[in-house]
């Protein structure tokens, strides 16, 4: 099981994301943006940072990188993508998930621990048992998650809402537990299919026991074993 | 060579330019003619103080700067040292104050991108910065907005480019008012083999300007700003102030270490201070070589631009590579990979001469080694200020102290919730402190502890290093000497308190105005206190930064001679945290407290007072303090340590407490007042916690080291309590410590 | 040359927390007569003469606004 | 009410990267076309009527845009 990881320019976790996979014993291999082959892997992640400086807006020049049209591609094939954080900016920017993420609302960046409650959803990355409560870092300073009333009525029903900010004790504060604004506390998302997934915290950082947790873990091992049942 | 300056005009222009008459005579008889405009404002920005280091100089050689870890000491774009296994560490600490003073964002940012710039010119990919910060106190918006600004800069350079925020400090004190400080560190990683250096060599081989366009801003930026005071005029300096573009930053680290990794570089610098003359006479003069540049070939920004203007420019994001012809090709092609224009624009020649060419005509011809290094180096004149015989007087035992439990309870919560001393959260929760997955300790601690190794080449390694940055601009203030020394010591207990051993550090000098005798007094003291306390501690300065002009209306800022301190844990598992971790631990004080409130955050805050003498310091049972702790944490029979500064050992207590989410009962005897046993600012002290059966082997340790020591109580409950003086719960603490920098700047009068 | 002004604004309803915020600081700061703060995107683009509007539109669809949150306004203002 | 509109640019001589970035990005889609894009902040406020203009130029050089290395331009749109 060998996992993708799309570098763009101005991406800065893709070496995180192969370092916590390796660490967790798959195999990890670097995709150069301009390319336009991404076969021979199993999953691709869009990793955090700052493509082309977050200038614009968060994703907006990522998604027009020759990889993306592969990308696509092999998500609507049914492939795992991962976008975490930038990643998860230009999964919106490039239509693969619905809405949008504006400015946090304190308009300051955030990087700070956070407690995320896994909800019911229809996302095949997620092993843990909805309810369950992941505590997993913030880095950003345009997380705060947007869309309209529609989508969002589509997304509950649909079970593509899969990760909310929370309160230690998996509960959600009356005025919202998110910390940067984000709607109805929305931490991640997956399309329809389930097979995409975004989501604004780092996983990844809480792989390596060595320099944090390990509730990261379960994000990658779960892509790795449905991809293994699959394959039969 | 054209004759564009009269020679009536020109030493009027020379003096507009910063350059003193005597200075102008020189370049005069250097040329043996009147130098052209081009060559005059060359000359006058390398002879700048910042360029220069002409009044710093000769007091900067008593810094020792050799030893077991040096590989590169003082003298490049930044020191390196052997961390083991082959792996090298560069490091250095540099200041941004003057632009940060007029635009703190972009100011603060491109502090951030100066010194990444210098780390991986060394061939070393920036893995960690800190940053060193001093604002007038927050009861004003100016400094609020000064504060903020600086803040939002750090992180929104630094953040994108993937470099964790890792630690640092920060003070509110009048003396900054009208002269913040922004001192940036930033630490890379290599392999040893790979330490490159910033000379030019071969002729015949190209010059090939890498990254942003030139542009007429930051025209003499760093170097007239940082050389000078400010008054009313600093607002017409703003053209000066340069936006930052940490996008192109991060592809030009990427792109510089895939050059070096493929070998196609003969040398690499950085534009920082003095631009384009600064990178390309250093690098030439290194190498013993001449330049033959021609302006024509460099990208504008904008139009028209003057010759000289290139040669000065200081935009940002910029870097000069010395090529072969025949690797022109192949070099090239890795810049436009990573999106960054690569442009020759000029050679390497074996005149050592630094010509200019704007097209076929010459505009400068000078050599190039003069430049680099024929600046005038003075002996300034210093004389002791007369203000330290009356604050040394001062015996602050005198006045009068709270003495009752409910006086005393309420003086510790006023200290935590000082903006001196309060949970710095606000500010590192605005910085990526944990990309690159190396961060074992976070912000937060005594000191940042990092992993060694190179995530992204899936090499990490079991070694580490914890970094501290230190200085406590009062103790300095009244005692210069001393206060650097204690910068030092802080640093270094810091450090020691995480689990590192003392390796090296890196400085950033920032004074008044040379020129006075009483400020070149302090600065002398400051460097003379700093060299005695590194060579006792056998720890080297690998490098540095002076800052000088730091005044504003005439009053200098204190001496603040900040330290960045780098130890190095063989064994990264085993570091050490200051949280309480587990009911029913013991807790020593190492080192013994005397009745020391000269210049502590107490006199200040229950008096409004910065007087006295600073705290003594004895290096020798610092020393040993030290090494008990590291001692310890080795043996693995530490819970967690920490240091006692500011705030005293009240602080130090809550601190671990707040942090652990536990109480303690403290006993501290009658020795003293209670007031000074509990705020006293004494040096040398740590306190530790252990497992009840380890107090035992704890104590050996002390007898061994022959440092004083005391059990002082247990960890547990939910508040804390010393003797009858003291009790505060957890909440109530938290409540003091925890909000206090978020209130000090919603707090709109 | 042409040159056009594109002027990007949140869609109705959709919260702009610079906006909001700005609007909070003016007001703590005295000026209760403001009532609204908006914050976009002024972008001017310099075009070769001739360039016909439906090209920057496609340009702003693209790339210089995001039409899930954003609405723009384009206008030509001088050919030389 | 009144409505005005602010636009907000980097000054002459100031490197605006957003800007630099957008005009590179619309090149590399085939916008040949493009010759120079810059990149500011467009307000919108509404006021009081009878705001007098000095009163939103001391908004904008108090908060609205950072005097030191941008430029404003003030316009009254519509009052109501
Ligand atoms: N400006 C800053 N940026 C990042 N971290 C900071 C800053 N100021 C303080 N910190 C962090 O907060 C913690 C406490 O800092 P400080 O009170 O200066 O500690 P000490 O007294 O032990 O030197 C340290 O971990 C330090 O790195
Ligand atoms: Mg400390």
């Amino acid at each position: 099981m060998r996992f993708g990881v799309v570098v763009f320019p101005g991406s800065n976790c893709e070496q995180d994301v192969v370092h916590a996979v390796e660490v967790l014993g798959f195999e990890a291999g670097y995709i150069w943006h301009g390319d336009t082959d991404i076969s021979g892997y199993g999953a691709i992640v869009l990793p955090g940072g700052f493509s082309y400086g977050d200038y614009i807006r968060c994703g907006a020049v990522a998604r027009f990188s020759p990889v993306m049209a592969e990308v696509v591609r092999f998500a609507e094939r049914g492939g795992p993508v991962i976008g975490i954080c930038n990643g998860f900016q230009i999964l919106t920017e490039a239509h693969l998930l619905p809405g949008a993420l504006l400015r946090n609302r304190g308009l300051k960046f955030i990087c700070r621990e956070t407690t995320l409650r896994v909800e019911e959803s229809a996302c095949q990355w997620m092993d843990a048992e909805a309810g369950t409560v992941l505590r997993i870092p913030i880095n950003h300073n345009e997380g705060n998650y947007i869309c309209d009333p529609a989508a969002l009525e589509r997304m509950q029903s649909a079970g593509q809402i899969v990760l909310r900010y929370c309160e230690p004790d998996g509960s959600r504060a009356p005025g919202g537990s998110a910390p940067n604004g984000a709607l109805d506390d929305i931490a991640g998302i997956c399309n329809e299919g389930g097979n995409v997934f975004g989501l604004m915290p780092h996983p990844e950082r809480v792989v390596d026991p060595v320099v944090g947790g390990t509730d990261g873990q379960g994000v990658f091992e779960s892509i790795a074993r449905r991809i293994q049942e699959v394959a039969g | 060579m054209r004759e564009d300056l009269a020679p009536e005009v020109a030493p009027r222009l020379a003096e507009e330019l910063g350059l003193k008459l005597a200075e102008y005579e020189k370049v005069v008889e250097i040329l043996g003619r009147t130098p052209s405009l081009t060559e005059l404002y060359m000359y006058s920005l390398m002879w700048s103080e910042h360029c220069s280091y002409k009044h710093s100089r000769k007091a900067l050689r008593m810094f020792p700067s050799e030893g077991e870890h040096v590989l590169q000491g003082p003298g490049e774009n930044a020191g390196v040292i052997g961390v083991g296994d082959g792996w090298a560490l560069a490091f250095k600490m540099e200041s941004h104050n003057h632009p940060s003073a007029i635009e703190p964002y972009q100011g603060a940012a491109t502090g951030i991108g100066g010194i990444i710039r210098d780390i991986f010119t060394m061939g070393a990919r920036p893995i960690a910065s800190l940053d060193s910060l001093r604002f007038g106190t927050l009861g004003k918006p100016r400094q609020r907005y000064l504060f903020e600004g600086a803040v939002a800069g750090i992180g929104g350079y630094g953040n994108c480019l993937g470099v964790p925020t890792v630690g640092g400090e920060v003070y509110f004190d009048d003396a900054y008012e009208g002269n913040c400080l922004i001192n940036a560190m930033s630490l890379g990683i290599m392999r040893e083999e790979r330490l490159m250096r910033a000379v030019a060599a071969g002729p015949g081989n190209l010059v090939l300007l890498i990254g942003s366009t030139t542009g007429r801003d930051g025209i003499g930026g760093a170097s007239t700003l940082a050389s000078q005071e400010f008054d009313e005029k600093a607002e017409d300096k703003r053209p000066s102030v340069q936006v930052g573009d940490p996008f192109e930053e991060k592809l030009l680290i990427e792109a510089c270490l895939e050059l070096l990794d493929e070998e196609l570089l003969v040398g690499l610098g950085d534009l920082g201070a003095a631009g384009l003359t600064s990178s390309a006479s250093e690098m030439a003069s290194r190498g013993g070589v001449g330049l033959d540049i021609d302006v024509t070939t460099i990208p504008a920004r904008e139009e028209a631009m003057k010759p000289f203007e290139f040669m000065v420019s200081e935009s940002q994001e910029r870097m000069l590579a010395v090529v072969e012809p025949e690797k022109l090709a192949a070099a090239q092609a890795v810049c436009t990979k990573w999106g960054l224009r690569s442009t020759v624009i000029g050679t390497v020649t074996d005149t050592g001469r630094f010509v200019v060419r704007e097209g076929d005509e010459v505009v400068a011809d000078m050599p190039a080694v003069t430049l680099a290094h024929d600046a005038p180096i003075y002996d300034p004149a210093m004389t002791r200020p007369a203000y330290l015989d009356e604050v040394q007087a001062f015996d602050p035992v005198t006045l009068g102290h709270p003495e009752t439990p409910g006086a005393l309870s309420d003086m510790l919560l006023r200290l935590l919730a000082s903006p001196n001393i309060c949970s710095r959260r606000w500010i590192w929760q605005q910085y990526d402190h944990q990309v690159m997955l190396n961060t074992v300790v976070l912000p937060g601690s005594d000191a940042a502890v990092l992993r060694i190794g190179d995530t992204g080449r899936g090499e990490v390694t079991g070694r580490g290093i914890a970094v501290s940055s230190d200085c406590n601009g009062r103790y300095c203030y009244l005692d210069p000497y001393l206060g650097a020394q204690i910068a030092f010591a802080e640093a270094a207990r810091n450090v020691a308190c995480s689990g590192g051993h003392p390796a090296a550090i890196t400085d950033c000098l920032n004074f008044g105005n040379p020129e006075k005798p009483e400020v070149f007094w302090t600065f002398h003291e400051s460097v003379r206190g700093l060299s005695d306390a590194c060579r006792a501690f056998g720890v080297p300065v690998i490098s540095g930064n002076v800052s000088f002009y730091n005044e504003s209306f005439g009053q200098p800022i204190y001496p603040t001679p900040t330290v960045g301190l780098v130890g190095v844990l063989d064994d990264v598992s085993k570091h050490c945290t200051l949280s309480f971790k587990a009911e029913g631990d013991v807790i020593v004080l190492l080192g013994e407290t005397e009745n020391e409130i000269g210049g502590s955050e107490y006199l200040k805050l229950a008096h409004g007072i910065v007087s006295g003498r600073p705290p003594a310091l004895d290096l020798e049972l610092e020393q040993a303090v030290q090494h008990s702790v590291l001692a310890a944490i080795d043996a693995g029979i530490l819970r967690s340590a920490h240091d006692c500064s500011e705030g005293g050992l009240a602080v130090t207590l809550a601190e671990c407490c707040i942090a652990g989410g536990l109480g303690a009962d403290v006993h501290l005897g009658d020795e003293l007042p209670l007031y000074g046993a509990l705020f006293s600012e004494t040096q040398s002290r740590v306190v530790v916690t252990t497992l009840p059966q380890d107090a035992e082997r704890l104590i050996e340790l002390a007898l061994v080291h022959e440092i004083p020591y005391a059990v002082i109580g247990t960890v547990g409950g939910g508040s804390l309590r010393v003797e009858d003086a003291v009790d505060v719960t957890l909440q109530q603490m938290r409540e003091a410590w925890e909000p206090a920098l978020e209130r000090a700047l919603e707090d709109v009068t | 040359m042409a040159r056009f002004q594109i002027f990007v604004t949140y869609k109705k309803g959709i919260f702009d927390p610079p906006g909001a915020t700005a609007e909070r600081a003016l007001v703590s700061l005295g000026y209760d007569e403001v009532s609204s703060v908006k914050i976009g995107t002024f972008i001017e683009l310099e075009v070769e003469d001739g360039t016909p509007e439906a090209r920057i539109a496609e340009m702003c669809d693209r790339l210089l606004a995001n039409p899930v949150i954003q609405d723009y306004r384009i206008e030509l203002v001088g050919e030389a």
